[in-house]
This record gives C-alpha cells, structure tokens and sequence, in this order.
C-alpha cells in the first residue's frame, strides 16, 4: 500500500508541487498568489495550489492530518510551526531539512533565534517559516482614546489597562475594549499576552512547560485581570467572530482590542483610517521588547509525492523574494531580517524594527507555537468555559489538567 | 321519550358551488317508541337523514322536532340522543367498561359510582357483563356489535339511532341479532330509526318502514304494506327478493299487449287503470303458477331456462317461448323468474305453463311509476297447511 | 336450533387445540418436505439477485463499519500513527476514559436533554399544528407545505440562518424584541450557556415540528370520522374529545414519530459544527459533536470511537424495543 | 324484466368537519383558527424571508433596516439598499459545489432508491424463510447514528483509493482526478440511503395486493417478469417519494462530505461544505452568509414547493 | 383438461411452533368439466385448499392430482391452472387488452398476433370488448369481475379456481353474474372450483357443492341431496336459511323424548335409528306445518313469538306452550321457525298447532352428529301449482 500512493495518482498533474494553504480570500490570498507567482516565475514549475478554507485553518489541519496519517500527504501545506509540528515529528512524519533547505540562501544567518526555535521543535529543522504576526499588541482607536484622555503608552501593566478602560467609558460611549468570546482562542490570547505582560517572560515559558501549579498565583491572577476586562468588553461579543469586533475598534465603538497584528490588514482596507491617525498600536502593556510570534511556515513530509521540486519550492520560501513579495501583501513581517523596509508600510517597518530589535520572541500559546496540540486543544477548551462562567479557580484547575493528561 | 317528526327535511351539500340535494323534503312522522326502518339503494340519503336527527349534519331547509321542541340548531351534544354506528365507532384504547361509561360522563353529572352501577346493570342485560375489562380489539364481531349497543342503551336516551348496525356481521350472526335488536327495542320501547339497505332487515324488523330513492320518500308503511301494496314501480322493485317481474305493455282496448305476451283485464281492473296507455304489469315471482296445460286464461307457454335451486325453493328463470331462438343468446332481459317450492323437480330446457293470474298482479303507470292497482289481498286465511 | 349454533361455536373455538392435538400425531411425509424445501429455494434463489447485492452494500457499509469501529475502539489509535490491530493489545481503556472524562458526561447529558426536549416538545408542536390544519381548511395544501419547509433545508443553511437570527445586534429575534419595547429581553441567545443549547432545541424545533405535524396528521386521518361524532353524540366537548378519544389513539403515530425525531437530534451534528465549530462548548456539546471533534479534530481516532459506540448502543436503547414492538405488531 | 338502475357507490368524503360542526358555523371561531395559522406561518417563514431581505441589503442598508424590511425607502422612494452583489458572490463561490453536489446526489440518489426497490421487493414480495432478521437488519440501519461509522469511513476511503483505481478514466475528457472523491461520495450515499428507500419501498410493497403477485405468478410470470412488468410500474409514485427524500438527503449532507473528502477546494466538495467556507474571507458579511445559504438551498426549495404533497406523504408512511 | 383430484391432501401451517391444521385430509375427485363448489364458514380452509391447488401454497401431506400427474410440486407457473380471486387482482397500471394478454405473453410462445385476436376474441364472448383500452380504475365493480374471467378464459387453462370472485359485487349485480357466471361455465365446459361461503351461489351454482367446516370435508353432494340428504348435523345446519330445527331427544322405547315434547316414532324409523340413545331431530322450516286442530299425531300446541314478514313468506318463530311462561324470559333456544306462505296472517302470541310430520324429520346422532335417518323425497312429482 506505501507504494500506491507513490504512483503519482494522488495530484494526477504529474510533477506539480501541491501546497494546501488555507489562505482562500483577501490579504492572505493576494499575498500567497503572489509567492506562487514569483516561484512559478523562477523555477518554470507549475505550483497546485490547493486551498481548504474554513474553520480558522481548522478545517485545513484535520485534511492534513488524515492525508498524513494516510501516507499521502501534499508537497508541502502551511502550517503554524513550533509544537504544533510535535506529532508529525514524532510520528515520523517530517524530514530533517537542515541540510537540503535550510544551508541554502543563508537562512541560519538571517532569523532570529525565536523563529529558527519554532523551525525545529524537535531539534530537527523540518520547515521553513514564511511570515511573522506578532500577537502582542494592543490596538486602538486614536479618536477614542484622546476624547477619553487616555494615553495607551503610558499603561504599563495589564492589570492598569483595567483603569483605562473604565476612564474611556465613562468619558465616551465606547466600549473599553473589543473582544469575541464566540469561541475560546482570543481569550486564551488575550490572558497569555496578560500573564507575559503581568508576571513576565519566565513564567510564561514556565507555563508552557507544563509548570502550572508552580505558577498559581500569577495564572489565577492573570485569568481575575482578563475576567475584569470582560465587564469592559462589547456586549455581543459572544455571538461574534474578532472580525465583527475589530470592526467596532474601526467605528469608534470600541477604545482597545488585543489581537495578532493581522488585525491591522482590517484598518488597510478601510478608507480614511489610517496608522497613528486613526488607530494606534502599541505592545500589549508590560511586553515591551517582546515580539510574541505567530508565524505560519511550510514543512517538509516523508513520503513526498515531489521529493526535489518540494525542495525548490521551501528554499524559495526561505528566500528574501518569497518574503518580501508575501508580506507587504499578508500584512505580516518577514522572519528573515535581511529583507528590505521599503514594500513595507509604516506600521509593518515600525514592526519590523521592534521585531529585529527585540530582546525575545515568546512562542504563542494560542496558536500551538508553545504547546502540543492536546495541550492546546484543552487549553482552548477552558478558555472557552471561561468565556461563559469567568470562573477563576475552575479555568486554573483546567488549565493545570491540560497539561496532565499528557 | 317522545315522538320524533321530520318536517320537510331537505339537505344539500355544496360541491364547488353545486348544490347536491341529499334528502329532499322528507316529511315522517315517528311515533314514541316506534320502530321505524329507512331503505333504499346506497347514497339514497339514508346516513344524511339519520346524521341530521342526530345534529351531525346541519339541516339546509325544515324542521326536525323531538316532541314540540324544533332541535334544528341543537350541537348534538344536548340532542339526548345515542347512535350506533355501523362500524360501531368503539374508542379502541378505552375497556368496553370505559367506553360505556365514557357517555354517562360527559353528558351527565352522575357521580362515579352510579354510572358504574348504570353500565353494569346494562352489560348484564346484553350479556357482556364478562367482557367489561376488554378492549375493542379483543372482541369478536358480534361481542363489537353488543357493546356498541350497550353503549347507546346504557345513556337511556329518547332516541336510538342506527346506521346499519349489523352489516359488518355474517349472516348467521346478523340473522340472530336482528332478531335480539327487535326483541331489545320491544323491551325498552325507545323510538328508534334504523337505516339499513338489507331487504331482510327492513321488512322484519320495522314497525314501519321508509323507503327512500335519491333522497326523496317514496312510502312508508307497514312492511306487509309495502311488499304487497308498493306505492310505485321503485317501491316494487327494491322491496322483495327475487325481485318482481316487470312487462312493459301497450293498452289496447281491454287488452294490455307487450313484447312477449298479451294479456286480458276484466272491467273491474280496467276502471283501476283509468285512461294511462303505458303500463307496466308487475307479478311476484311466488304468484307466478306452473301449471301442466298451458290453454288457461292467463297461462302462457314458455321454456325453462336455468333452475336455481335454493333447497326449500326453486328460482326457475323463464323464457317465452317464441321458438327457435338461440339460446346462447338469450339475455337476461327476456327471462322471468317464479319461485316454486323446493321438492319440484324442474329441468333446463323443459317446456312450463305459466299462469299469472289477474288478482295477483300490479299495474303502474310506466311514465310516472305510480301504482294503478295493487294486487287483491285476502289475509282473512286463517292458519293453515302453508303449502 | 340451539344445537346447530352450539355445535358451530364449539367447532370454531375448539379447532385450534384439537388440530395441534392431530397435527402431532402425524407424521409428514419425507418427500413433501424436501418438495416443500426445493420450492423455497427456487423462490429463494430467484429473490437473491433483488435483495441480496443492496444487503452486501448496506451490511457492508453500516454494520461493517460499526464492527470496524468497534475494534478501532478496543485500540490506542490516536494521532498519526496507525492502530495495531492485535487482539492482544485490545482493551476497554477508551471507554474508561471516557467514563472519567467530565466533558464526556456534560456532552452524554446534552445528548440526552436535546434528545428528550427536543423530541417532546417537536411532537407536542406538531400535534397542536396537525390538529389546527385538520380542519377541513382552505388551502390546506399551502398550510402543511409551509410548515414542512424548513425540513427541506440543510442543516448548514438553518445554522447559518439562526446564528444570524440569534445575533446579539443585529439577529432578528433581538431586533424585533427590542422593537417592540422588550429590549429587556434581548439576549445572547447563543453564547450564554443558559440558552445555548435551549436557543439549539428551538431552532430545530423550528426545522422539525413539521414533520411531527405530517406524521400525526396522517394518524388523525386514520382515527375514522365515527369516532369523532360518536364523541359528539356521547356528549363530549372539542377538549374532552380530542383528550380522552383522540390523542389517546395517536399513540402509534407519536411512536413513529419520535424516533425519527430522536434520529434527526442525533444527526444535528451539522447544526452545531456549523453554528459553533467542532468545539460548541460544555452548554451545548454533545456527543455527537464530541466524538466529530475527537476523532477528526484531535486525532484521537479509538476514544471518538469509543464515543461513537456509547452513541451507538443509546441509539440502540431508543431503537430496539421500537424496532421489536413494530414486529409483535406485524409492523415490520 | 327491469330492474331498479343500480346507483353508483357515492364517493364518500370524509369530513372531519362533521363532527366540529361548530367550528363551521360560527365565524369568528373560524376566522381566530385562520388568524392562528397565518400566525403560524409567520413563525415559519420569517427566518427564510428575513434571510432574503438580509441577502439583498447593501451594508449600510443591513445596518439602518430591521431585518425583516425591504431594502426600500418609501419617503423618498429609493432602492439604494438593493444589492445583488451577495449573491453574485455567492453564486460565484459556491457554483463549482452546486456543480459537484448535481454530480453526487443524482447519481447517489437514482442508485439509492433503485436497489431500495430491489430490496423491499427481494424481501417483500418473494416469500422465504428467515427474512425476518435482513428486514430488521435492512430497517435498524436507518436509525445509526453516523457518527458510528466515521472513523472507519475514513479509514476505508484512504485504504480503497478510487483514485488510483480508476486512474485510466482521468484521462478521458471531461474527467477529473477529483470526481473520484465524488465517486467515493456516491457509494458512501448509496450505501447509507439504501435503508430508508428500503423502509419506503417496503412499506409501499406491503400494501400492494398479495392476489395481484399471486395472479402474476399463476400468469406464468417469474419473479423477475414480475418486478418488471407489475411490481416496478406500480412503483412510480413511490420512486417520485424516495427520490425527492433521497435526493434532499444527499444534498443537505455535510457529515460524510467532512469525512469522506480529502480537503481542499476542487477536491470535489459539494455545496454545503463550500457554504460552510464561506465566511473564510476577513468581511463578515450577514448578507453573503444568506446569499449563499439561499443559493445552496434553492434545488432543495424548489424541489419541495414542487413535490410537498407527495413528500409528505411519502414521511407520513 | 383434466379431472382434478385431491387425495388426502393436508395443509399446516407453523405458527410460533405450533401446527395449524388448515386443511385436514381432503378427498374430493372432480370431474372433467364439472362445477364443483368449495363451501363453509369463514375459516374452514377453502381459500387455503383452492390455493393449494394454484401452487400458491405448498401440499403439506397428500396429492393433487391433474389427469394422471402429481402437481404438488409443479411452480403455479406451469401448472395451467387460472384463479379469480375475490378482490379480482386486475393490474391497475395496464389496460383491460393488456391484462388479458399479460398470462399469454407470459406462459405461452404465442405471437402477438395470435395473442391479440383471441383476446379479442374472449373480450367479445364477455361482452367487454369496447372495455379493452380502459385501465381497472375506469371500470365499475361488475365490468372488472368480467374483466378478471376474461382474464382467466382467455389462457383457456385446464382448471379454473375461482375465491369468492362475487362477494365484492351488491346484490343485484351478484344474482346477475352468477347466473351468467354458470352460463359460461356450461359453455366452456372446463373443469372449476368455486369457493363461496354465500348459500345462494353454493346452492344454485354448482354441479356438486363440497361442504368444508374445520379443515375436514364433510360432504360431497349435489345442492338437492345436500339439502334434503345431509351427512351429517354440520351440513344440515349449513345449508338453508333459516336453518334447520334441532331438538335434542332421548330415546325412550319408541318415543322420543325432549325438553318441550315428545315424538313418537314408527318401526321403519325405529329401524334406521339402530341403538343410538341420545338423538338430535330436525325439521326444515318449510316442513313444519301450522294446523288449526293441534290434537292430532306429530301435532303439538305451539304459541307465535315472533314473526318475521318477508314479503313472499313469514318466518313464525314458535315456543312450545308449556304456559305459564314468562314471556320475557324466553330465550332463544326455546324456539323454532316455521315458513309459512306471505299472505297468511299470523300475530304474535297467537296459538296455533305445528305439525312435524315423520316423513320431513332428519335423525342425527347426537353424539356423533352423523345422519340417521333423513327425510323421505319424492321428486317425481310433475310441475304442479306451487302453493
Ligand atoms: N359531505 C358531503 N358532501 C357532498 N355530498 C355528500 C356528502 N355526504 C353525502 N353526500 C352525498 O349525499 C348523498 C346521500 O349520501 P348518504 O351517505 O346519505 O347515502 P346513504 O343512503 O347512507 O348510502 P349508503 O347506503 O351507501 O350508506 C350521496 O349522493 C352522497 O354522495
Ligand atoms: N399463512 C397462514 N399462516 C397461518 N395460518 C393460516 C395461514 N393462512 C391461513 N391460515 C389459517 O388456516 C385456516 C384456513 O384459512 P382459509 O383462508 O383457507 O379460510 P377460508 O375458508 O378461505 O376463510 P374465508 O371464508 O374467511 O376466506 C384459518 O384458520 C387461517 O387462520
Ligand atoms: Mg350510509
Ligand atoms: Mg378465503
């Protein structure tokens, strides 16, 4: 049976790299058509695209997982990169590409530690990370906050944005800060960037490695602090998705949302609203220095059905071209920090400079850089149960079993 | 109890604007405690008049009075009346207890125990006393057909009605509760109207009985009444079993001529006919005589065509004998039946004498149907050898 | 004469033990027997080509696959790696974890209040439209039609039409409370756990309460007129007739009914994917969705298996002594 | 010899009506039962038509109209809240699933009721022993819970791998490597339907009279002469029923199509999963979500609207 | 054709394990081109017997028999054999030519040709032909029950079975068809089984009637020796309606003595009584005979119950005058029948003698129930007057 799927059936188009991606509208399919683009262009090879959409890249893990579990994987998929990799790897699934990608175009040299950190999660560097998102940021709406009188660069601590909010609702009929509790992600986000930016980077790595109960206090802290936010939080916010709420963050309805930075592709498309004018970022309070990293990357399976062309396609991944033709478009930064400023607008150089700059780039839990996938899956799950009940001690307990069961 | 009277009851339906005419101004006149059978061929409007005394149906036109009450626009409810239906229409998840009960307490306000003592008393008297516990599903047919009736006479009403109660039974079974209804209503002397399209029920079992055709009346009477003296055509028709024989005759001076045969009037029957040219001659297969000459008045020569023989009786089709006609193609419409008693040995093929003597026949008018002259009766006989 | 009717009495109710009494004591000729046999067989040879193909592809695909996934339950398939399929390593560890898993009894007591109020109170709406549109109305084509609509639709676009409709801002229900001065009442019909899964249980009510409707419809056609007006005649009002005459003979048809409807609440995995994702959370998850997200989502293959086989054997509870009491009664 | 004209059985009409006489007569009980069921109405279509409504709104107009009014200002007249742009959209994204959901569910659902015909006849109408047991068997299959099968489903579909089975009829024109995970698809339906046309065909197979087969047989016909030239004719408005049941099944499914499918567009997906994909796009928009809801649900719809007298029939049984 | 015989031929069913006797030990040979006539009540296993014969039903024990061959195992398929069954089982979706065609495309090599012309041609002897294009649903009761016999002539079988091939037909259609139904059967000369449980047509219809009750056969006769020369007590109380009188006597030196009277008896009857002690006696209705004396031999004093007009005759329901009796409580079993002509008039309550003359009385076995001794019959005698 391993040999069937070598056949070549499986993409009928022959030597096609096929890269699954679940980037099927907007910035993310401008940007990756983009890339296909420059590659097609540079290696006359035809790229099958082949997109799965839905169910915030959900969809596309569980496609993957089966067509890897079925020997049968495609050339390469985008994939967020750091312990989410763990099972494959573990199951022998991914192949060391040290040698045949990563040696090439200098790619060592050019990223950083964090993100060459998450290439490998098993020591092994098995893919090749293509853009950066940084989660720890806070959003907001310039008019809002100067008609409230608040400065967000002058909140240090998350636990002070609590004042803050209260002050831009009492001053304005904004909400303090935009939020969806429709499912559990962006609150588990928002209390990882609050435990970083409260009790700092060691006990969050702390956390991630499964130290919980060491780390009582500052979890069940953390998780009062996100419960206090939530008498700030738009009234809807458990029948949306963050879309809907950033949207509020745009009309003025909101004063602040955490969210990854991919929010500000949102700010691009609308007219008339504009970086440091309309809306502000700063780092989310207390994780200044830090540039908290999603990053979306592209692995190498076993089993290859295009074993070379696959090879071509992740060292052009890696490249500065891929890069800087993706990310401008993506809205996100390049891990590589060779890449040139100038596609870049003003708030992604700014990034850029606070990324190249940075003294640490913490995995997001959220996003499975910094746990496994069960971890994650019931860390997911507790927040989710936070979101209804915000109860502290319940959601402790949880968290603190997401890490037994395994 | 009291007498229960339709007064030019009329009902139509509408059927897409149509109006289709029902019952067509019935007038009777049911006395307390009569037992009055309503006949006639299927969709004549017997269910339609049964299912307005008992306030199913609105009436279009009339009245229907109970006593001097006019109970036109009563909801059946309050009527006082019980029914019995021929599918007999028991509550299938109710015991026969329950559904004996089931009337007594909704239309009364007798406490619990009076009604069971009520439908105790009832069961014992139809014999079902054993079956209370049962349900509708458990029960034969004739077991069905009592309970149903104890549903009625256990609410003790002022009428009964019946939509031909025994028609679902077989005809051993019917033929012995025809004979336990009748006794039934003698006892309980509750005006009863009993709708049935069986020949047999309705001439034993009425008091009187009401012929209907196409939703109009065409006679009531006694069943004797209405056998031997039927008012029209219709009425001689339906009422008898094999029925009459009919002949379509010309008038021709004092001799009535038709297809087949003539046939002399004495004076006496002439003036009964007054000056009608088309007339139908009507015989009782029982009154029409096989006789060994063939010369008499009235005899006629003719050749038996099949012989039915029913043990006590034979039904002997006959045919005119006009000579050489084919006997393959001998129709229905040529042959005549008289019935003779059962130890005659009668053959296809053999060559009759019938005589249809003048006292036994019936003459209508062919156009309108009415009866000119009904057949002499003598039923001065005392009891005597009946053969 | 009483002998006669006697005798036909005593004959018929005789018979049957008399005729046993007989029948054992002779004894059938072989030939007649295997005549008998060759006769079945040709007639049931000739039936093969018709139901035995359809029963290889049906049996293959239901009641092989629930064997297969049975085993896979016995297994620790989890992840990428494929099971072992050795008797050996079977055990029954999947189902203990499942009975220690709080989020394994929340979803089991979802499954079971969904079930149940979904399916009583479906019948209940359905009986109140059956009896409404049994009317003798005009247009009664139009009426039963409309109200079976929303079953023609899939579940993906009734989610997608009820999250919206359930919507805190902009969904319709608050909308229109709001508009007529109820704006108290408005609520976050879907994301409060309070109402989560009661905001569920409507919207397939929604969809359903149709078929409840055609299913008693067709029971009230069967009860025949006589029953009606023989109620009527005993005296009974529309209450005390449709109470204690009427619906007492639905019963059959409330049966039928329900499950089927049982059926449809456990195949509202499709609403509840859609409108939530593979993970609707402890207020509305159920097993269905439990087993969807574990299995396929989490990759722990024999546990959603194990799963499924708990679903499975409560199908089975509803399903059986239906299925057993539709073949005492000749129904099957 | 005449006899009385033999009156024809009147057809008669059952009217439950009869026994709530009072219903009829009085108006206003009348009028409050029509007002009831208008109400009724209401309930039901109010999600459909605040969908549409919905579906044809500019943003703004969404924004400023409740959800259940037209797109139209009245004072002053204007129909700057109309857009068939959600639609375009929806059209656009979801045509390539309504394509493939044509592709499975005809072919699905033809199979489905064709060996449910075969089998409730093989069962039904053919006596033989012990076929007791492969009716239930046949019957219980209607009431597993799918989630029972999933995981096995999966498994078996990348074990059986149709795609390179058939890999000689990609080649063909008009073929694509990937109609094999509709042809996947299709078994699958097939499959899982048989069960329930088997109950429909059943139930309507009883009901046909035994004598008739009987006289067929004593006609000298065999059991497949009989299928053929009694049992299948008869069978029309039974194979409408399945087929309108069947082929709503099919469409409306998306477990199977999660399951079965590979992933990825142009994998095959049939509507329903591209419906449920298409809130992909950053812009959350109500009205693309109803347009493309309405667009997947049209067939079914009008398939519904057309044949409700007989679908209901056809549930009922 | 053939004559048909069944040689013990036994049917069970299994029921949960259990044996049900169907059919019980049938003999019966019928002759080439005879009518025979399967009778009994609802039950008895005609239904199951004729389907035996069609192959519908598997033989349990014993032989069907066609000519010299054994057909138990033969497939109804080819079996030559046409049925007409009770509900007639036409083929709604085709037309009456093509249901007529259907057995000959299926059993037969025959062109199309030829098919089509001697549909035609049976069409036209059943007077159906302008019927051929119609479907079953466009055809009133009797012209689908012609269709179903042209359906069966047309394959001109070597037998045809009919069920009940009438019971769906009213009344008058039903006297109508069984004439014409009997017609044919002359003309075609084929041999026929015809099951009915309707008296009429077991009386009239066949040339031997076969009396079924239980699953065991209990006399084969023609209708006449059925009547008057019953087996035994089943077939007396079978045949005739009303059925025959019983009373259960004992035997006492010559006389025999009952509840209400005593009979005495002459050697010659004494004789055919042989030993037996304990006796049932019957007397047809018709044979009793209502007397003004009432002292004479065999004469008893009886009062009138009920009477029962029905036009051409009344049935008299007699109670024995024990006086004193209340007449309330006199249930059914204390009285007989008598037919009397129609034109007699007779009252309830009235007194009146009954003659139960010794050459009427049928003897029965009490026990046993088999025939003793039955009524002396003198069928020579020529049509005479019939009353
Ligand atoms: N609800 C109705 N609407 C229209 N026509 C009706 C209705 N009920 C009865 N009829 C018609 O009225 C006529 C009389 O019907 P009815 O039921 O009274 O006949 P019937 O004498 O009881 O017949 P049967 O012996 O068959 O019961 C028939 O022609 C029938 O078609
Ligand atoms: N398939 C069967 N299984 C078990 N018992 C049967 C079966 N068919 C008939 N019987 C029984 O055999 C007996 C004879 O049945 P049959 O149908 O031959 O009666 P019948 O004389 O035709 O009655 P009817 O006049 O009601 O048609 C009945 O007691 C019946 O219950
Ligand atoms: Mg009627
Ligand atoms: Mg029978």
């Amino acid at each position: 049976l391993g040999g069937g799927g070598d056949d070549g059936g499986n993409n009928g188009g022959g030597n096609k790299v096929e890269v699954q991606h679940w980037w099927t509208g907007g910035d993310g399919n401008a940007a990756i058509t983009a890339l296909f683009e420059g590659f097609e262009e540079k290696h006359d090879i035809k790229i099958k695209s082949n997109p799965v959409s839905g169910g915030a890249g959900q969809n596309l893990k569980n496609v993957i997982k089966k067509r890897v579990l079925n020997n049968k994987p495609p050339s390469t998929w985008q994939a967020w990169p750091g312990k989410n990799l763990q099972p494959y790897v573990e199951a022998d699934k991914l192949e060391d590409i040290g040698d045949s990608v990563w040696s090439k175009n200098g790619m060592k040299g050019a990223y950083l530690k964090g993100p060459k950190q998450a290439a490998k999660p098993d020591g092994k560097f098995v893919t090749v990370p293509l853009n950066i998102h940084r989660l720890n940021n806070l959003f907001y709406n310039v008019d809002v906050v100067e008609k409230a009188g608040v400065d967000p660069k002058s909140i240090s601590k998350p636990s002070d944005l609590v004042g803050a909010m209260k002050t831009v609702e009492s001053e304005t009929d904004a909400v303090g800060m935009a939020h969806q509790t429709k499912s559990g992600w962006s609150t588990l986000q928002l209390w990882a960037q609050v435990l970083l930016g409260e009790h700092g980077e060691q006990t969050y790595t702390a956390f991630t490695e499964g130290k919980v109960k060491a780390n009582e206090q500052a979890v069940k802290n953390s998780l009062s602090i996100v419960k206090q936010y939530n008498k700030h939080f738009n009234g809807d916010a458990g029948s949306l998705d963050w879309q809907q709420a950033n949207k509020k963050l745009i009309n003025g309805k909101a004063a602040f949302i955490h969210q990854g930075d991919w929010a500000a592709g949102m700010y691009r498309a609308q007219d008339g609203f504009e970086f440091d004018k309309q809306w502000g970022m700063v780092p989310y309070p207390g994780t200044k220095g830090m540039y908290s990293l999603v990053m979306d990357s592209f692995p190498f399976p076993t089993n290859n059905p295009t074993e070379e062309t696959t090879k071509k396609f992740l060292r052009y991944v890696g490249s500065v071209d891929a890069q800087e033709r993706f990310n401008p478009k993506k809205g996100s930064i390049p891990p590589r920090t060779d890449v040139s400023k100038d596609k870049f607008g003003p708030f992604l150089s700014r990034q850029m400079d606070q990324f190249q700059n940075s003294k640490s780039q913490p995995p997001s839990i959220a996003h499975g850089l910094a746990t496994s996938p069960e971890t994650l899956t019931a860390l997911d799950d507790a927040a989710t149960s936070f979101n209804s009940s915000w109860n502290v001690n319940k959601t402790y307990n949880k968290f603190v079993q997401a890490f037994e069961s395994n | 109890m009291a007498n229960l009277t339709l007064d030019g009851v009329t009902k139509w339906f509408d059927d897409d604007g149509d109006r289709i005419v029902a019952v067509d101004d019935v007038h009777v006149d049911i006395e307390d405690g009569e037992f009055l059978v309503l006949v006639g061929p299927s969709g004549c409007g017997k269910s339609t008049t049964l299912r307005m005394i008992a306030g199913l149906e609105t009436v279009s036109q009339g009245d229907v009075r109970l006593g001097d009450r006019v109970i036109n626009d009563q909801p059946p409810t309050v009527r006082d009346i019980a029914m019995v239906f021929q599918s007999y229409a028991l509550y299938p998840h109710m015991t026969v207890q329950e559904n004996m009960s089931f009337g007594l307490e909704e239309s009364t306000g007798l406490s619990d125990d009076t009604i069971a003592r009520r439908v105790e008393e009832t069961a014992e008297m139809m014999g079902i006393d054993d079956l209370l516990d049962r349900k509708p599903g458990e029960l034969s047919g004739g077991q069905q057909q009592r309970v149903a009736l104890g549903r009625a006479i256990v609410r003790d009403p002022d009428v009964f009605l019946m939509d031909e109660p025994l028609s679902n039974l077989d005809a051993k079974l019917r033929s012995q509760m025809r004979t336990e209804l009748q006794r039934l209503q003698e006892d309980l002397g509750v005006t009863t109207v009993y709708v049935t399209h069986d020949q047999t029920e309705a001439m034993t079992m009425g008091d009187r009985i009401a012929i209907l055709n196409d939703g109009k009346l065409q006679q009531v009477a006694t069943p004797i009444e209405a056998y031997h003296r039927p008012a029209n055509l219709f009425v001689a028709g339906f009422i008898g079993e094999p029925s009459m024989n009919f002949f379509e005759m010309e008038r021709e001076g004092d001799v009535l001529v038709g297809d087949d045969f003539e046939y002399s009037l004495t004076a006496e029957t002439l003036d009964e006919i007054g000056d009608t040219e088309r007339v139908t001659l009507g015989i009782r297969p029982e009154d029409v005589e096989l006789v060994s000459g063939g010369e008499g008045a009235h005899e006629f020569r003719t050749v038996v065509d099949v012989v039915e023989p029913m043990g006590n009786e034979n039904n002997v089709y006959l045919r005119f004998d006009a000579g050489g006609d084919d006997p393959q193609m001998t129709g229905d419409e040529r042959t005549f039946v008289a019935t003779v008693g059962g130890l005659q040995s009668i053959e296809d093929g053999q060559e009759v004498a019938a005589r249809i003597p003048e006292s036994a026949i019936h003459l209508f008018d062919t156009e309108t149907g009415l009866a000119l002259r009904n057949r002499t009766l003598d039923l001065s006989e005392a009891p005597v050898p009946n053969r | 004469m009483q002998g006669i009717r006697e005798l036909l009495k005593k004959g018929r109710r005789g018979s049957s033990r008399e005729r046993k009494l007989r029948a054992d004591g002779g004894e059938p000729v072989e030939t007649h027997r295997e005549a008998e046999q060759s006769l079945l067989r040709s007639e049931f040879v000739q039936s093969l080509p018709f139901w035995l193909p359809p029963f290889l592809l049906m049996g293959f695909f239901v009641y092989g696959a629930i064997g297969w996934n049975l085993v896979i339950s016995f297994t620790d398939f989890a992840s990428l790696t494929l099971p072992t399929y050795d008797p050996a390593t079977f055990d029954l560890e999947m189902y203990r974890q499942a009975i220690n898993d709080p989020n394994f009894w929340t979803a089991a007591r979802n499954t079971v209040v969904l079930l149940v109020a979904f399916t009583a109170l479906c019948l209940v709406v359905g009986l109140v439209l059956a009896i409404l549109v049994d009317r003798e109305i005009r247009f009664e084509n139009t009426f039963r039609t409309i109200y079976l609509l929303p079953m023609s639709l899939s579940f993906v676009v009734t989610a997608k039409v009820w999250a919206w409709m359930y919507n805190f801002e902009s969904g319709m229900i608050n909308v229109t409370l709001r508009q007529v001065g109820l704006g108290s009442l408005a609520h976050h019909w879907i994301s409060d756990p309070g109402t989560k899964l009661a905001a569920v249980i409507f919207a397939l009510i929604w969809q359903f309460s149709g078929y409840a409707m055609v299913v008693y419809l067709a029971g009230l056609r069967a009860i025949p007129d006589a029953h009606y007006e023989a109620a009527r005649v005993d005296g009974a009002s529309s209450w005390r007739m449709y109470r204690r005459v009427i619906i007492p003979q639905l019963r059959s048809s409330t049966m039928g009914a329900a499950v089927v409807l049982m059926v449809f609440a456990l195949k509202a995995f499709d609403f509840l994917y859609v409108m939530f994702g593979t993970n609707p959370g402890p207020a509305a998850d159920i097993l269905a969705t439990m087993m969807f997200r574990e299995a396929f989502a989490s990759n722990h293959w024999a546990y959603g298996s194990a799963i499924a086989i708990i679903l499975f054997l409560m199908a089975l509870t509803i399903v059986g002594p239906y299925l057993y009491s539709e073949y005492r009664r000749g129904e099957l | 010899m005449s006899s009385p004209p033999a009156t024809p059985e009147p057809e008669q009409r059952t009217r439950r009506e009869r026994a709530t006489t009072a219903f009829r007569n009085a108006g206003p009980r009348r009028l409050v039962l029509y007002a009831t069921l208008l109400a009724i109405v209401a309930f039901y279509l109010a999600p459909l038509e605040a969908a549409i409504m919905t579906a044809i709104k500019t943003n703004s107009a969404f924004n400023t109209t409740l959800p259940f009014a037209p797109p139209i200002e009245l004072f002053p007249p204007s129909l700057e809240g109309f857009t068939l742009e959600a639609w375009r959209v929806a059209i656009n994204k979801l045509s390539h699933g309504i394509l493939n959901s044509l592709m499975l569910a005809v072919p699905a659902t033809i199979l489905s009721a064709t060996l449910g015909s075969f089998a409730a006849y093989g069962v039904t109408n053919v006596e033989w022993k012990y076929q007791m047991p492969i009716i239930a068997l046949f019957i219980a299959g209607i009431f597993i819970p799918y989630q029972a099968v999933l995981v096995p489903l999966s498994r078996l579909f990348a074990i059986v791998d149709t795609q390179s089975l058939l890999a000689p009829l990609w080649g063909l024109p008009l073929m694509h490597a990937h109609y094999s995970n509709i042809i996947n698809l299709i078994i699958a339906h097939t499959a899982y339907g048989i069960p329930i046309t088997f109950l429909l065909f059943r139930s309507y197979y009883r009901n046909l009279s035994e004598e008739m087969l009987e006289a067929a047989r004593l006609d000298g016909a065999s059991v497949f002469s009989i299928y053929r030239n009694i049992v299948l004719p008869l069978s029309k408005p039974m194979f409408a029923v399945t087929l309108i049941y069947q082929f709503t099944q099919v469409w409306n499914d998306l477990l199977f199509a999660l399951v079965i499918l590979p992933g990825g567009a142009g994998a095959g997906e049939p509507v329903t999963v591209a419906l449920t994909n298409l809130s992909g796009g950053i812009i959350q928009s109500f009205g693309l979500q109803m347009a493309g809801a309405f667009v997947a649900a049209i067939p079914t719809l009008i398939v519904y609207i057309a044949f409700g007298e007989q679908f209901a029939k056809g549930v009922a049984s």
